[in-house]
């Protein structure tokens, strides 16, 4: 019915299935007594490959792999209790906010909500595990500074950040540059405006 | 069925923090004076790089108004905000050269700007949370059998050390044998006869150290000085010679007594 | 590269992936919303046959279903990490009065060291396969007995314990210290006495 697994495809499925933590490749290959990281790499393609139709998926997440249900399956799993329970929109966008643009202070994210970022959202945001300080920004005050987690990355099904929905037309527009650089730019207000523009872009990304 | 794969759980929102409603407004999500804005530019659905700002704030500025009416506690922040979108819909109005700087036109595109960075921001957060999540839209293994790794052991040593070992806890363990050497003495008996005999010779007084055999090994001299000591004091005590000796470690002398002869 | 799975198969393998417990027929078609149990039961006969060559298994135990580990990769799940010890001075000394005097109860071994012998070390013995408990001798109190074993023999190179050298052997290679040496040996007893704890206490670790 099927071609027959190579060994480590069969090792590394029968691994990744009991695992309870995403594995990340280095983890894989110590555990397996694999010498060969590319060895390692080139059968997790086959085994992704092979599940790309099932019901459950091989997913790389932030480095690390694990195997989900499939997404179109949703309905038939989520249970009568929602299991993820809503996040409250002020958590979200500082959520958003610090995904976008980490690493970055708390003083930062308040100035693009324009609110005061009650201190549980932070903690709630730490406590789900998706967000973490990030050592502290070299200037007066040296304030913490704050970026997110593999978890996140997991948790929300993206590869690494470059997955971020928008994120390159955010960028390409802007309006991940602080109010000041923009306000600079916007007064500036030169016929080759919009070349500046794409020059920021670049140096941002 | 699935309930350890949700370790996800939050409060239900922020609104719900009993203390902070007091000074906080959040009507139809509303949060803040910007979230305000933003939702006032949205209802306007236009562009907010196209919006006016001197529409913006009038609209604000009577929300705000109402709010009042409707006895809500409004945030300070609110009130601030309400102050300072007072003061630039004024700037906005008036004449162009009487204007101080910042401009408004400056302050109006500064609010513009960060209107447009916050919505995008609350946009791309509600792509976010779309996204297939796990937990809620993809599950993880209910029941991972988990990978476990244990550390064993392993014990190594050789024949050498083995027997060398035993070695050393037969040795230390052997019934221990002491030998005591047979060293050169003068008895007492002996001594006691050898010192008889020399009173006999003389009535003159003796040095102890005279009576010691003259050729002995220094062994046996040291032994033949006590036990000839010991005979003197023997002989002294039963009466037939005497001791004397001028100070401590002084020349010990001997004699013999005259009547003892006859005694 | 494979067959497409049919819907109910993909639903059955997020569902059982999922799933906490193994679970029935009747859970699974009622959790599915499927009325026809045998209709079930021939999608999990067919998913069955898809994992038969995989590294994880769909099997029935007592009418509930779940996925598990190949048996053949189950020791993929326990990995063990072996580190070499050297055996310490006790252990070594409590092992060659086994391996010249056996067998030998505890209180001979200690008789014969002129040392107290921590329990530790006969379990260090023990879990390197060395020594074995051989019955009890059958005097009052019934003490175990200990003796070596066939791993032991392998590891010394030693064909059977008759080409351990005998006391006359040892004394002429100078490993019998004559009376003297003990003597000395006996005095150093304090500095020795402080190697052992050393010995000890890391064999416990």
């Amino acid at each position: 019915m099927n071609t027959q697994p190579a060994t480590l495809e069969r090792a590394l499925e029968a691994t990744l299935f009991a695992a309870e933590e995403p594995m990340t490749v280095e983890a894989l290959a110590t555990h397996l007594g694999v010498l060969e990281h590319a060895e390692v790499r080139a059968a997790l393609a086959a085994l992704q490959a092979h599940y790309i139709a099932r019901g459950v998926h091989l997913v790389e997440r932030g480095g690390r792999w694990h195997f989900e249900t499939a997404p179109d399956l949703a309905h038939l799993l989520r249970r009568e209790k929602e299991q993820v329970r809503r996040l409250s929109r002020a958590a979200t966008e500082v959520l958003a906010i610090i995904a976008y643009h980490e690493p970055v202070s708390r003083a930062e994210i308040e100035s693009i909500r324009g609110v005061q970022t009650s201190a549980g959202t932070l903690d709630v945001l730490m406590e789900a595990g998706w967000v973490r300080p990030a050592g502290r920004r070299e200037v007066p005050g040296r304030p913490v500074i704050y970026a997110t987690t593999p978890v996140f990355l997991d948790h929300f099904g993206l590869e690494s950040r470059r997955d971020l929905p928008g994120i390159d037309e955010l960028r390409a527009a802007g309006l991940l540059d602080p109010v000041d650089e923009a306000m600079e730019a916007a007064m500036r207000f030169e016929p080759d405006e919009a070349d500046e523009a794409d020059d920021e872009s670049s140096e941002a990304s | 069925m699935n309930d350890s794969a949700q370790p996800f759980m939050f409060p239900p929102s922020d609104s719900a923090r009993p203390d902070a409603d007091a000074l906080y407004l959040a009507i139809d999500g509303w949060e803040g004076p910007l979230d305000l804005l933003l939702d006032l530019a949205r209802r306007q659905k236009v562009d907010l790089r196209q919006i006016s700002i001197l529409a913006l704030v009038d609209q604000y500025l009577t929300y705000i108004e109402r709010a009042g009416a409707l006895k809500l506690e409004l945030a300070a922040d609110y009130l601030v905000m309400a102050a300072w979108l007072a003061y630039l819909k004024s700037a906005l109005l008036l004449p162009k050269d009487e204007q101080e700087d910042p401009s408004p036109e400056e302050l109006a595109l500064r609010l513009q700007l960060r209107l447009q960075r916050l919505g995008a921001m609350r946009e791309v957060a509600a792509r976010l949370m779309a996204r297939d999540r796990i937990g809620r839209d993809v599950f993880l293994r209910g029941a991972p059998e988990g990978l476990r790794t244990d550390r064993k052991i392993v014990w190594r040593s050789d024949m050498f050390s083995l027997i060398q070992a035993y070695g050393q806890v037969k040795a230390r363990t052997a019934p221990r044998i002491y030998h005591v050497a047979n060293r050169p003495v003068m008895t007492l008996d002996s001594a006691l006869e050898r010192v008889s005999a020399m009173l006999g010779v003389t009535l003159e007084w003796m040095e102890i150290r005279d009576f010691l055999p003259p050729h002995a090994s220094p062994e046996l001299k040291r032994s033949a000085l006590a036990s000839s000591f010991v005979a003197a004091l023997e002989l002294t005590k039963r009466g037939r010679a005497e001791l004397e000796q001028d100070g401590a470690f002084a020349p010990l002398r001997i004699r013999r007594l005259k009547d003892s002869t006859s005694a």
